[in-house]
């Protein structure tokens, strides 16, 4: 039915006219008529506005897992954190939604400036001097600093830590077909990576090493012994570092890494199935030439006010085409926009906070599911805000079960990891109560017994 | 114009002179308007005893210094972020007639679908029995995709066209490997898109570029002399860059598969001929689709996106996974279920895709429907000629005939006459109260302003646009030399200093000096 | 100035030249931007059988032609309505320093509240058995308003601050009559409140205005000569429009309970005195709150506001109905129930008050709770004594002692000197991107400028409103007579002729000649 | 914990300082001692945002009767009608929610416009050249236009039709109290006003004529009747008009009304438990500079552009004080603007289709439901978008019993009309599909029964 198009008959009768035609079909009179669809697409006729909500309405209500339905305590790069109403109303400015990528400054400074003061909280949480506009999302983040890391060490063997996150490197494979990178994934040990002692494989030097802080299994790995690694082969560091870790870890910049990436989604961002999320990257300045994506920068207009620009252009698709650092023109503009606000309202005291709430009800949570019966850790190393646990039933039932009980237990890790059968990722974040972890422990327990 | 005041030193506290309503003061950034202690965060209250951070964190990786945020009261964010938007233009305020951006309008219906607790807040990682909704949704999109554009199958993993390019260019490698057949070339026209020959790049091919001919379509004779057995494939979006239909697309097609390549539809440009003509009658094997423009999901500033990608029948086996799929038929209650392609190339996305896009996309195509959207490509395409038509006398038109839903014009001759560039027109424009075209693209025409008015945009809206370009040509005839290169004026910023930009980096607010 | 364009004559389509980001032409209005045929709206499929109008309507009352209203499309709709809102300060773009408005930051989460299904998506007729969450609600606020006030019970069904007065008047009224006492008079200071003096005619009651003294509270000695048996009683806001408390509180109690009289309590100002000093332990009978202020519900560009009342025991039985009570003390599960007072004046609104305000202004309540509330009057008093003690030496401060929530200043010197009014004094402090004061009230003050900073702006943005008050005083003294009039200049309108408007009455479009 | 105060103690601490004090509590040394409260508010300490919005969820929990749980078939004043995404997102911008007054109309030309806009669309409404800003609600705009019609016929005798809404004919009595109006309620027959037949009462001529169109039980009262009293008399014509009744209806003014009020609820502003709502108010000319509340008009800036800024502002009370034509100060300026945005989105088509929706629905609903064994109609007279029924149980009693079955029946008109124990107002407004009224009226049916 189309009521978002303005035109009255009279009026396309009249700009027919005007064009010299008499008839729509005849501004397609270009097109051969063999090509020509010569039915009406076979697709339902357009319905009001209440018609769709009640549509999309009866697919939500087919969702059992959402969160207002199962309680959360899955992560696995996808977090339950709180978004405050001043967040979504102020991400939520239409002026921030309908704008496209800030070709004309001189009427996109609230996008520019919002953006250049992302890069800068970014930055910071890395520990580097320079973050991008956004990519996609973490994975896709990772992809970009591989090639990065790659062009710049001019070495194409990539060693990659098994403690990345099982999506990432499934991402890495499927580009590095395209690219050639030699992909070598280093298992771990004990839920951390064991790097091949020194010596080892320096007949195939690495290019790029790539590692998590702290890792999918949430263990805190070992970034000086990474370090130490690209020290002896001029190896690049790629960290993929959880944000909101980043409250009470030292930075990986502070470890030397070359570029942080990590999913930016816990800034304000919903669990939304998976996307829009946030692609984090941030790198260090001998790398900015080959940054890819946006880069915003500050200058002058010409009246010698503070102004804000897309800047280092040349790097990019449009302009260096099949010679671009990367291909990526949009991006998340408006999540890292919204990390922007929910840095700004989390502030220095409150990361700390969220990073500690989301510590000590993982630490409490993770002791007292450890007491149960039958269920051990996956993995030894100290955790952050996320661990593994081992149980007596497949992994994958025991959602099923704790579902019937009101919760989203974790992410079975089938599959992912040898024995991954049973065992089950959990993640508790600064939303959940005691209550609430302590009727999940006494419903795990249900589950694992019967 | 006004002696607005310079760049106030330090944080100037919450002045709202910044916001245009008031003056044209910058704005203070967040790290100027933070006060050490302020705060703005709230918690819920979890019950759960407090540990030390120490006994939390390993020494070794413990944080010393807390990391520095901004630190506001969440009234002095809410001002903040309140001002930027107010200096920052965009499809709600009024017209955007960005050529090969596609800046309809986009419904506020479908805000309300992407914020539905059903959708929004749904764990990626939740199997599909509990996510039965999603996945039913993800697979009606992908059959409504594959209609529309005539293909087989679709996967609806990447974030945006630039990723379904790559995701094509993946798909196309693996098709030729299975075959057995090592290929290294993909062709491009000069007139693409910068993310083709990037993606070509990152796609491991090597690019060929192939000329416009003098009517702007793919010059056929030149096709011909680069087409061989190392060709991979070739891309093209059609309608074209400038606009234009290339008519020869029947016979491209076929000799691109005679040597044994694969057509790439670039579907930037989907939104002319929707229920009109489709990619894959055309003869296309694979196709991406920016649902950001043509289906009318926000740009939100530049992105996110969703850029999915349907193949023919002879693909499907390669897509990403994993993708839902309905497992039995009986339509009572249909099951839904996640399945990985049994040649699959692998994974374009951390999880499912922008699947909030994804939702918003099938709200406004439901909306619309089948006979909506024909008359979508329909009325884009009338508002795009009309504005050529009656802009013909006034600015040079390259390629003067029937355009598709955006026309390319030229400021060749006003340039040659008074220096006025297709930069000053821009410029101008914007204090007219009109987004400026794309300019500059594509490449091959000289002093380009490219119009995508949409269909959105009224009758009245085209005339005020069109009167306005014609005021601007005739300022060029009749002001001094240099006037139009002052604008604009009135906005919050005037013309940025772009050298000093990349001369003197400042990445960041730390990177100040 | 920029030479802005006049207004354009009729509908210039959908240009944004009227957003100050761009321009500033006038917006034209919606019923010139409407073209016949033009629709947004559409409906629920229902499914019932149609029938035509003239079936479902008898002959004589059929509309023959349909009602004019404009045609946009949904487009059109939304960049008008947005365009507006860019050409409009609030609290959320900068600083509001109303006196008397209370024009404190309003948090978001209220927005949420107020948006819940839950509540507002209730019937207001819908029996109490099915509505015991929104009793349940009225009676937390209630007791909640009670104990802040210092008073026994409370109605919240008044809309705004002056139906809270009215309601305030017919209680004194229904009170006397009950005990066979007429009384014609009410007394009211010369710096009330012009809701005050209008709602004692509304009241059936005459007014009987005291001058203050030369420190700005009531003249004791002038009250003591209007004190008499036909006094109904008395209505004081404390602090007073001035900012200043009534320290004679007490003894101005004493004596108008002496004659018999009642005191009514104008709580616009007790954003002052929470958790401090309360009205009722001050002697008060009846106190009107405006939640819209102290509770920080938004004013929505001149309402919806609230305006409870509470009272003291004696007055309880008045109340007006139905009153959400709980009626069974057991604490497990309360049951809510509507009565009405047994002696009620009646009903003063349609339903139960401005249901979703009360939910927010609880919301609010609970968020900063009994500790919070004393801390925002602690701190309101701390930024209103701060600016007046700042800028002491540069404006005139009539009372120069410690004022409460809001600070009265005077322009008489500069004006005198200069020739700058007090209006001239708030258009100037526009362009500096903060609102303007209240100007001209209280009447009893000359050339006043009453600033209420609210405890939600910072220092930093205290700094910057004495410094921005400060330099337009220099500038008083500094530039040309008559350069201070011709503010604002970059404002989307500039100074506007009142006077025509009331000579030439255009109150809508179709008034236009 | 009052997060929404910025200031640190630090900043306390020299503030206090600039003053010359050592403590907080110095800042009300003028308040007597005796007077002050010697204890903390008796109230719970602050708490986070998120405990906040559990709290009132819990509240809203408890409502049974909300829109998404009981299908919503009551009406009388307060209708469950469409209001579509784009209503709440422009109403919602907080330009104009957090904004005052408009004092400044340099910068205040938003709302101002937007309320021009507003006024003229009420005065087509009611058929009258004048509109104000808004009034609180229906029954305050009721009493406000009473006000003025005995200012403006010099008595003080109000004849009440008894199809007025039964609250704001309470309105009109309790505020009668201080005014000294004489109320006298004039009965209805068969749903209709029956006015005193020439004569009568001429020893004390009504000042104001106070009649529903439609009236409270949906009948179509007969407005020239009424008209020809007051031209009888000197009175002046008071129509409460249904603005939704009026996309079919001829307008009020039409039939010769003075003044037009009417409840505007029904353009964009929900159920909300009864307010904020719209009191809707339009007069003849004659009348303007008795018009209560706020007024805008249209005029010139210094630059000759056209503006707009609040007018005849000697009628109001801050000016006027205790001559003012009303006390109302606040309105309810965000439901007059979002009625202005609702009335856009309609347009002169959907305001048509609007109520033909309503009428249709309603007349579908009526026959279904008189079909019922013992359900009869309560008033004879012909309906629009409401009618009332007579039941064999007590309404109160059908109300319960169609809860539990999903539906919010309607309301029983107990105590407001002679035997309205067993009657019960019905309205059907365009968001019921057939098959919810179908199955409402089975439900009825059950109910009735049982
Ligand atoms: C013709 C064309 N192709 C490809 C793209 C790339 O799409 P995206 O920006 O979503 O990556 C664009 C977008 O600007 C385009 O206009
Ligand atoms: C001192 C005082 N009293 C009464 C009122 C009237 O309150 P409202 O505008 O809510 O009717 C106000 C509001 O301006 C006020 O400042």
């Amino acid at each position: 039915m189309g009521t978002y198009i303005p035109h009255t008959d009279d009026e396309v009768e009249s700009m027919l006219a005007f064009l010299g035609l008499s008839s729509l079909e005849e501004l397609f009179a270009v097109v051969p008529e063999a090509l020509k669809l010569q039915r009406g697409l076979e697709l339902a006729d357009g319905v009001g506005e209440p018609d769709v909500m009640a549509r999309m309405e009866a697919f939500a209500d087919q969702n059992r897992a959402r969160s207002d339905r199962l309680i959360c305590f899955a992560g696995g790069g996808a977090y339950d954190h709180e978004i405050p109403p001043v967040t979504r109303s102020l991400a939520g400015r239409s002026e921030f939604v309908t704008s496209y990528t800030p070709y004309q400054p001189e009427v996109a400074q609230g996008v520019l400036q919002a953006v250049f003061e992302y890069q800068t909280m970014v930055a910071r949480l890395a520990g580097l001097p320079v973050a991008n506009a956004s990519l996609y999302d973490g994975g896709s983040a990772a992809v970009e600093a591989v090639n990065l890391g790659v062009a710049a060490s001019g070495r194409a063997t990539v060693w990659l830590s098994a403690g990345i996150h099982p999506h990432w490197r499934q991402m890495l494979a499927t580009c590095a077909a395209g690219t050639g990178h030699r992909l070598a994934t280093i298992p771990l040990v004990d839920g951390v990576t064991a790097w091949p002692d020194e010596g080892v494989h320096l007949d195939d030097p690495p290019g790029v090493l790539v590692v998590g802080y702290p890792n999918y299994l949430g263990c805190i790995e070992d970034l000086a012994e990474a370090r130490a690694i690209c020290d002896r082969t001029g190896a690049l560091l790629v960290v993929g570092a959880d944000p909101v870790a980043a409250g009470l870890l030292r930075s990986a910049g502070s470890w030397g890494a070359d570029v942080v990436v990590g999913e930016g989604q816990v800034f304000g961002t919903g669990l939304g199935f998976g996307g829009p999320y946030l692609g984090l990257f941030a790198c260090a300045s001998a790398h900015v030439r080959r940054l890819p994506g946006r880069l915003v920068g500050e200058t002058l207009d010409v009246e010698g006010r503070r102004a804000y620009v897309t800047t280092l252009r040349a790097r990019e698709q449009d302009i260096r085409r099949e010679k671009a650092t990367s291909n990526v023109c949009t991006n998340q503009t408006l999540m890292a926009v919204t990390a922007a606000i929910q840095l700004g309202w989390l502030g220095t005291s409150g990361l700390v906070e969220l990073a500690r709430r989301c510590a000590q009800a993982t630490r409490y949570t993770r002791d007292a599911v450890l007491s149960l019966d039958g269920v051990e850790a996956f993995a030894g190393a100290p955790v952050l805000r996320e661990f593994a646990i081992r149980l007596p039933i497949p992994a994958a039932v025991a959602v099923e079960r704790m579902a019937d009980a009101g919760f989203l237990a974790g992410i079975p890790l089938t599959g992912d990891f040898d024995d991954g059968e049973h065992a089950l990722l959990v993640s508790v974040t600064e939303r959940r109560t005691r209550d609430e972890i302590d009727s999940y422990v006494t419903a795990l327990a249900k589950a694992v017994a019967s | 114009m006004s002696g607005a005041p310079v760049t106030p030193v330090g944080a100037p506290g919450g002045k709202a002179a910044s916001a245009p309503l008031l003056g044209r003061e910058a704005e203070p950034t967040i790290f100027e308007l933070s006060h050490p202690g302020r705060r703005a965060w709230s918690f819920r209250t979890s019950g759960i005893p407090e540990l030390p951070v120490e006994e939390l964190v390993p020494d070794a990786h413990r944080r010393r210094q807390p990391l520095p945020l901004p630190e506001v009261s969440e009234r002095d964010l809410v001002a903040h972020f309140t001002r930027l938007s107010h200096r920052q233009f965009s499809v709600d305020l009024g017209a955007y007639p960005l050529g090969s951006c596609t800046m309809k309008y986009n419904p506020k219906v479908c805000d309300a679908v992407a914020g539905l607790p059903g959708l929004a807040g749904v764990h990626p990682a939740a199997p599909a029995s509990l996510t039965q909704g999603w996945l039913a949704l993800l697979v009606e999109l992908e059959e409504t995709l594959c209609e529309i554009t005539g293909m087989a199958a679709a996967t609806l993993q990447p974030a945006a066209g630039a990723a379904g390019e790559l995701t094509g260019l993946l798909l196309m490698r693996a098709w030729h490997e299975a075959r057995g057949s090592k290929r290294t070339k993909v062709i491009i026209p000069d007139s693409a898109h910068g993310t083709n020959p990037a993606s070509v790049t990152l796609g491991g091919y090597e690019v060929v570029t192939v000329p416009s001919d003098d009517r702007g379509c793919v010059d056929m004779a030149a096709l011909a002399t680069v087409l061989d057995e190392d060709v991979a494939g070739i891309m093209l979006t059609n309608p074209n860059t400038l606009g234009l239909f290339e008519e020869e697309i029947a016979a491209i097609a076929a000799a691109v598969h005679q040597v044994g390549g694969l057509l790439y539809y670039d579907g930037a440009n989907l939104n002319a001929i929707l229920g009109v003509v489709r990619p894959g009658d055309m003869g296309f094997d694979i196709v991406h689709m920016n649902l950001h423009k043509t289906f009318a999901t926000p740009h939100g500033g530049g992105g996110p996106g969703a850029g999915p990608v349907a193949v023919s029948e002879r693909l499907v086996p390669f897509l990403p996974g994993p993708r839902a799929m309905r497992v039995d038929s009986d339509d009572q209650s249909p099951v839904y279920e996640w399945t990985v392609p049994p040649r699959s190339i692998g994974r374009m996305h951390t999880w499912h895709g922008n699947a909030l896009v994804l939702a918003r996309a099938l709200a406004y195509i439901l909306a619309n429907g089948g006979d909506g959207l024909r008359k979508i490509a329909e009325t884009a395409v009338l508002n795009a000629n009309w504005i050529r038509r009656r802009l013909a006398g006034t600015y040079d038109v390259p390629f003067d005939r029937p355009c598709m839903h955006e026309v390319v014009l030229s400021v060749r001759t006003i340039k040659q006459a008074h220096g006025v560039r297709a930069l000053d027109v821009a410029k101008r424009l914007l204090e007219e109260g009109f987004h400026a075209p794309t300019v500059y693209f594509p490449l091959i025409v000289e002093e380009a302003l490219m119009i995508e008015p949409t269909e959105t945009e009224s009758p009245q809206t085209l005339e005020a646009l069109a009167e306005s370009l014609e005021r601007i040509a005739s300022e060029a005839n009749d002001r001094p030399d240099g006037w139009m290169a002052e604008f604009p004026h009135g906005t919050p910023v005037r013309r940025v200093d772009e050298a000093r930009a990349a001369r003197t980096l400042v990445p960041t607010f730390d990177a100040r000096d």
